[in-house]
């Protein structure tokens, strides 16, 4: 198949994504997006054709591995990537604005005000040479030129107070690594939210951190969006942190869009082998802990040098079950069975049933 | 083999004789003399502050554990509670500050080097980072023959053929021999690392957070293989880790840390299924279960760990902890067991029951959330990390 | 703070002293006799011995080195022929040059500073201004061009550089005059065009350096957390580059300027001898030829403290810059 | 001046993880860090044609006297016939001809070529031979600085700091003709090679602080690599743990820094020779001779032009040659 063509969207093969659960339009509009770089080993393929779309209040999760083309999304959605080398094509949609294309200046203006992104390691994220509280206070003004000094300190020191920083006059005056790991995260988050974004990009917010202090931060980021409405996508290896905190769920592999749907469709009955393979290699707190886990096999790919036809078919146990189709022939995205629920896969329905039921369901976190 | 057995001794057996912890009461093991005894183990670091003129951070203050050939014992707390510190001087990395450490009967807290060499062979590490940990100047080949060529040994058919049988065992092309480092993945460097603590035939093997730094999908490769090899081998393990549910399935044993103190340590059914010490709940019930959609009903800690610089007195946990009393300020709890309970907790009020079935299921520590920072702002952060460089 | 400070100046001290009881020592085995220099003719050994012996030069040398630092913290007594009582701080007095160092001396560190001070502030500028700017358009011609620049720069020698721009500017085009050292409270154009070749040729050589270092920095910084954050924000990009990656990446340089401002002002003998100016450098040269001891140990001795005052600033510079230093 | 450290150095390949170096199925031999910066180097254009510049240099100072023998000029012949009555040479260009390819000096009449071929000789046998010794001396004292710490550390650090201190031009002034005098008597003719091994000592005292600083530098950051850990751990000692752990990994930057120490020598021996001391008037030198140009600047331009531009073509093909080996071993670094 010449997949070299991206079919437009609205092709009548290529599914819209998943329906919206209430008639509010999508904040977040992602169409057919391909992220690609040059570098001097090649091009990486880092985005490859990926669609779609958060509604405000809602919560987005996006899952894989690294090397999955996950933070780059999110990074071209923000339009932070490395402009001379990087090619985008497709559609990025926030409040209605048609984002590829458009000037840097004015896609700066909607940054840090309209959508906002907290990153993982956030005593690197900080600049380690100006109070927290300076930071936070300057992406204030960015978007509030005329709010005075000591306008953006008190609004600064409102949202340390929101994010549960005790003390937060105090801590506005203090360095970033005057801060334990949570807390830093937690002015991240102040930072990101200061200018009240309708949508809040993280990304790995919680890898960094303790089990205790990661909880914390997910009931924050939960209480947050209650409060302030916002979309949020949330970019994670971890599916115990998309369990808790998604409402939908997008599985990358290899810079491609492997499974989406609802969080209850994506964990309960998962369709995709690769989304298997997360789920049953992940040790549980529950079942028999000596039974072995069943681990995907190989390594992820590179996006460099990508398998061809499925690129999960190296490390796929059902690869052969179709022949030489998923050598050759990349598959797309089409419906699951529930609504919404989307999976790239050339096994049939009847074929994913069975295979999910006798040999993942019990093992691991599957169960 | 005995490592069969080891595994699948009954935990009524294998717990009888850690019951009593401290070194005074700690009564003979019935399995058999322990492989390795810790007894008072503690670390303290000196640290400089520009203002305070200067203090002692007690990384680790005072462990007691034993590990019995064969048994994985798993060390499981949040980053600055000691375990990777614990680990270092397990191995002789870490000079202790006091405390005792004996292997196979004899004392090794200090010896030296020479006095080490052949308790070296029975004594590995593996290491967190498959990227630092491999020496990317060194093919393969001579990254696994290090300790061979080290201690001087030439095994039976050489040092290649050892080397060979070693990457075959733990699932690499024996061809790869000449490759370096760089030209493998994170998993495959992973198990490199692995080859080369087998490469004496050791005993314990101490594995300080051995797949944190892997994907998801490769983690539980070398989950299996830790397993499969600890089979086989008969090998005991000190594993290290953040992560409960790997622990449980590795461990027949967990020990939890906290602030440089063992809180509660017990068989894994216990220590899972029915946790006495609040914090070992709180952990339990912190982790994001992919079993249960949407928020949990779970116990919140508030605040974050204060500063090993300046610990809090009595109960280390008792500046987060839900339950605490007036007692827990003024008197350290032992680490006993409680109740005719199994596991040993050291709480002056344990709970039981599984979690989220006991009294603590939506236990949330109320007050204000600064308790647990309010300790000096900059010490909480800048002083656990200066001791971690 | 108090600490640290308290332990840099022991520390300071301590290597001042090892450099001026090395230095003393050095010179001492000197080859020269200062004393047979000073009048070349109608000397005969005995009033020679007998001026040696005035001079002290028969003392043990323990007893000439006390009595040289007391001099320094005290001030001593040097004799009538060597300008009678000396006060603190007594750098001795100069048999070669007829007069006490220290007035030697105040009349040449002026001229080093006129030359390195101007130079330093002009290299500074040129030198992380290119390597920033070679750093932001990574790869277009600007940034080769500034590469070619500071590797030109820095493989070319200072008296070559020195000799073209005097041969250039004052013998062929005659747009300025003879270099010379003018006092810039007196004159100060005639001050700055005195000395501006000399700025042109240090700055020329220093900027290239700095420009290498700076574009490294920078280039380091770019890809740094911190500055992804700042676009994040919204910030614009003179925002982003001046106020977030800039002040990360001028530490650095800012430490390594400390070190060689330090070490210029300790005397600039190439440049000084290629301009044929009459600064602490060249004073230091003429008194090693002539063997003249307490200019020596002077010009040696202010070179140090430069340089140890310099590392003292640099750090201290650097706890103020990056507030996770602490000075303990 | 000072010499200022190789700033930037970075180690090569750890951690230069990404899509890039995916294992490649192909061969069981791999390709080692240094075979991989060879491959990068050969493929760098500027560092062929820098690196082919200064083999030549290299040839043609070792075949001084052969080049000599074609050229049928000795170092130390005089033409006074193509002087005019000023002692200035005849024709243009400083005397520029057939002969004589870069003219003759003015006053004595000596030939300029064969002169900078043999100035060349002296300049790279001092800089080389200053820049292995500094090596050495910087690699052991940092080595063990940084590897043991301690007071060892400090003691090292303090000569460090006093060396700095020292201002080395007014130092290497006095030190060389002291030297002398203790091995020669006040009138005895001092050997040519003598005044070479006075040199390359005063460099070797001078020059090894900032390549102990850099070796101690990277030796305290690998010092707690996990590799060296897993060494020690398997019972490894100082020596294993120094040679074979953390030397193979610090290769690169003192191959860096040795790489531009060498035209940093050069320099400082033409600077020395700039203020007078060093080589005496008959081994001829970069330095000597552009200091003696210097007064021809005006009369004859030629003769300051020759030598400048040789020794800028010199150091200036150490310089890239130096650069392109630090992109070479650390891809990072630039680009």
């Amino acid at each position: 198949m010449d997949r070299s063509d991206p079919a437009p969207s609205g092709e009548p093969d290529r599914p819209s994504v998943p329906e919206q659960r209430s008639g509010e339009d999508p904040y977040l509009r992602v169409n057919d997006l391909r992220v690609r770089f040059d570098t001097s080993d090649g091009v990486v393929r880092a985005v490859d054709g990926v669609s779609f779309s958060v509604q405000r209040g809602r919560t987005l999760g996006i899952v894989g591995e690294s090397g999955s083309g996950k933070s780059v999304t999110s990074l071209a959605v923000l339009g932070l990537h490395e402009e001379k080398r990087t090619t985008i094509t497709g559609e990025i949609s926030v409040g209605g604005r048609q984002l590829v294309g458009l000037p840097e200046e004015e896609v700066r203006r909607l940054r840090g005000r309209d959508m906002a992104m907290i990153f993982q390691d956030p005593l690197s994220a900080l600049h380690p040479y100006f109070t927290v509280g300076r930071q936070i206070a300057e992406a204030y003004r960015v978007h509030h030129p005329k709010a005075g000094k000591r306008a953006a300190r008190q609004r600064a020191v409102d949202m340390l107070g929101r994010v549960g920083i005790p003390q937060p006059a105090r801590r506005f005056d203090q360095y970033p690594h005057e801060f334990s790991g949570g807390m830093r995260q937690r002015a991240m988050i102040a930072m990101a939210l200061v200018n009240d974004p309708d949508l809040l990009i993280a990304d790995e917010p919680t890898t960094a951190l303790d089990v205790t202090v990661q909880a914390q931060i997910l009931d924050l980021l939960a209480d947050l969006q209650a409060e302030f409405h916002s979309a949020i996508i949330m970019i994670t290896h971890d599916l115990g942190v998309v369990s808790q905190i998604a409402d939908e769920v997008l599985v990358m592999y290899g810079g491609r869009a492997v499974e989406h749907g609802s969080v209850e469709q994506v964990l309960r009955r998962p369709q995709h082998p690769y989304t298997w393979g997360l789920l049953s290699s992940v040790p549980s707190l529950h079942g028999d802990a000596d039974a072995d886990l069943v681990p995907i096999a190989g390594n992820p790919p590179s996006l460099i040098n990508l398998p061809s036809g499925c690129a999960f078919h190296p490390r796929c146990r059902y690869a052969d079950r179709n022949g030489d189709r998923s050598r050759t022939e990349v598959p797309q995205l089409r419906p699951a069975g529930g609504p919404g629920h989307l999976v790239a896969c050339h096994l049939s329905a009847d074929d994913r049933t069975r295979l999910y039921a006798e040999d993942i369901a019990h093992v691991g976190v599957a169960r | 083999m005995s490592a069969r057995n080891a595994a699948q001794r009954s935990p009524a057996v294998a717990n009888e004789g850690q019951a009593g912890m401290s070194a005074s009461s700690a009564a003979p093991a019935v399995a058999g003399e322990p492989l390795l005894r810790v007894r008072g183990l503690s670390k303290h670091f000196p640290v400089r502050d520009g203002l305070r003129g200067g203090g002692l951070v007690r990384a680790v203050d005072g462990l007691d554990f034993d590990v019995r050939p064969g048994e994985t014992l798993g060390l499981v707390g949040e980053s600055g509670c000691g375990k990777t510190t614990t680990g270092r001087m397990l191995v002789r990395l870490l000079e202790p500050t006091a405390g005792t450490i004996e292997f196979a009967g004899r004392d090794i807290t200090h010896a030296g080097r020479r006095e080490l060499r052949p308790l070296r062979q029975d004594l590995q590490i593996i290491f967190q980072d498959p990227y630092a940990s491999l020496n990317p100047r060194h093919t393969v080949g001579r990254i696994v023959a290090m300790p061979l060529q080290v201690n001087g040994i030439n095994p039976p058919g050489g040092v290649k053929a050892r080397v060979r049988e070693l990457l075959e065992l733990v699932g690499l092309n024996p061809e790869h021999y000449n490759r370096y480092p760089h030209e493998f993945s994170g998993g495959q460097r992973q198990r490199i690392g692995i080859a080369r603590a087998l490469a004496l035939r050791p005993k314990l093997i101490v594995a300080d957070e051995p797949v944190s730094a892997l994907d998801v999908s490769i983690q539980a490769q070398v989950v299996n293989l830790l397993r499969d090899l600890q089979r086989d081998l008969g090998l005991a393990f000190v594993f290290i880790a953040h992560d409960l549910a790997v622990v449980r399935h590795f461990c027949q044993r967990v020990a939890v840390m906290y602030l440089g103190r063992i809180v509660e340590i017990g068989d894994r059914v216990d220590i899972y299924e029915r946790p006495q010490h609040p914090y070992t709940r709180a952990l339990l019930s912190a982790i994001p279960d992919v079993t249960k959609l949407g928020p949990a009903g779970r116990i919140r800690l508030t605040g974050d760990v204060p500063t090993p610089l300046n610990p809090p007195s009595g109960c280390r946990f008792r500046t987060r902890c839900w339950k605490a009393q007036d007692i827990c300020a003024t008197e350290e709890p032992a680490l006993v067991p409680r109740d005719g309970g199994r596991q040993a907790t050291a709480c002056h009020f344990p709970e039981s029951g599984p979690v989220g079935a006991g009294p603590d299921a939506h236990a949330v520590a109320t007050g204000p959330g600064a308790r647990g920072v309010g300790t000096g702002p900059g010490a909480t952060a800048a002083g656990v990390e200066e001791v971690s460089k | 703070m108090a600490r640290f400070l308290i332990k840099r100046i022991f520390s300071a001290v301590l290597t001042l002293f090892a450099v001026s009881v090395l230095t003393f020592l050095m010179f001492f085995a000197l080859p020269r006799d200062p004393v047979s220099g000073m009048c070349p003719k109608n000397c005969n050994p005995e009033r020679l011995e007998r001026v040696r012996q005035e001079l002290g030069l028969r003392d043990p040398l323990v007893t000439q080195y006390a009595g040289y630092m007391k001099g320094i913290f005290t001030g001593r007594d040097l004799g009538s022929a060597q300008g009678g009582r000396c006060d603190a701080p007594c750098l001795g007095w100069s048999y070669v040059n007829n007069e006490a160092v220290l007035d030697t001396i105040t009349r040449v560190l002026p001229v080093t500073l006129s030359i390195v001070i101007p130079a330093a502030i002009l290299w500074l500028l040129l030198g992380v201004g290119l390597g920033m700017v070679s750093a932001l358009r990574r790869g277009t011609w600007l940034d080769r061009a500034a590469i070619g620049f500071s590797l030109t720069g820095a493989s070319l020698q200072l008296y070559f550089v020195g000799a073209v721009l005097l041969m250039i500017f004052v013998y062929n085009l005659r747009w300025l005059p003879v270099p010379s050292y003018t006092s810039v409270f007196d004159n100060p154009v005639k001050w700055a065009s005195g000395l501006v070749l000399s700025w042109i040729a240090l700055a020329f050589l220093f900027s290239a350096i700095y420009a290498r270092l700076s574009r490294a920095q920078m280039l380091e910084t770019l890809s740094e957390d911190f500055v992804r954050t700042a676009r994040a924000k919204g910030l614009a990009k003179p925002a982003v580059y001046g106020r977030h990656a800039l002040r990360a990446a001028i530490t650095p340089v800012v430490t390594i300027a400390g070190l060689d401002v330090g070490a210029a002002l300790g005397g600039t003998v190439i440049t000084e001898t290629t301009f044929g100016i009459q600064g602490l450098g060249r004073t230091a040269v003429e008194a090693v030829r002539a063997g003249d001891l307490p200019t020596i140990m002077a010009t040696v001795l202010i070179s140090a403290v430069f340089v140890v005052l310099a590392n003292v600033l640099v750090d201290l510079l650097y706890a103020a810059i990056d507030p996770r230093v602490r000075l303990g | 001046m000072s010499m200022s450290p190789v700033e930037g150095v970075a180690l090569a390949e750890i951690g230069a993880g990404g899509g890039a170096d995916v294992p490649k199925e192909k061969g069981f031999v791999g390709r080692s860090p240094g075979q991989l910066a060879w491959i990068r180097l050969r493929r760098d254009r500027t560092a062929m044609v820098s690196g082919v510049l200064l083999i030549f240099f290299v040839l043609v100072a070792l075949s001084a006297p052969l080049v000599e023998l074609l050229y049928g000029i000795g170092p130390r012949d005089q033409f006074q016939g193509k002087l005019d009555g000023f002692g200035m040479p005849l024709g243009y260009a400083g005397g520029v001809s057939g002969d004589h390819f870069f003219g003759l000096e003015p006053g004595l009449g000596r030939d300029i070529f064969v002169r900078l071929v043999y100035g060349l000789r002296t300049s790279l046998l001092i800089a080389f031979a200053a820049a292995v010794i500094t090596a050495v001396l910087g690699i052991v004292l940092g080595a063990l600085a940084g590897f043991l710490g301690g007071w060892l550390d400090a003691v090292i650090n303090w000569v460090t700091d006093l060396t700095l201190a020292m201002p080395f031009l007014i130092i290497a002034l006095a030190l060389t003709p002291t030297l002398t005098l203790r091995f020669y008597g006040e009138r005895e003719a001092v050997s040519p090679a003598f005044g070479v091994a006075v040199l390359i000592a005063v460099f070797a005292m001078f020059g090894w602080t900032s390549t102990a600083r850099l070796v101690r530098g990277q030796v305290i950051a690998l010092r707690e690599r996990e590799f060296v850990e897993a060494a020690r751990a398997s019972g490894a000692g100082l020596g294993h743990m120094i040679f074979r752990q953390l030397l193979p990994n610090i290769w690169a930057p003192i191959l860096v820094s040795f790489s531009l120490a060498v035209p940093q020598f050069i320099t400082s021996e033409a600077a020395l020779s700039f203020i007078g001391v060093g080589l005496t008037e008959e081994t001829p030198s970069f330095g000597r001779m552009i200091y003696e140009s210097l007064d021809y600047l005006q009369t004859d331009p030629a003769f300051v032009f020759f030598p400048g531009i040789t020794i800028f073509a010199l150091v200036f093909a150490f310089n890239l040659f130096g650069d392109a080996l630090r992109d070479a071993l650390d891809p990072k670094s630039s680009r």
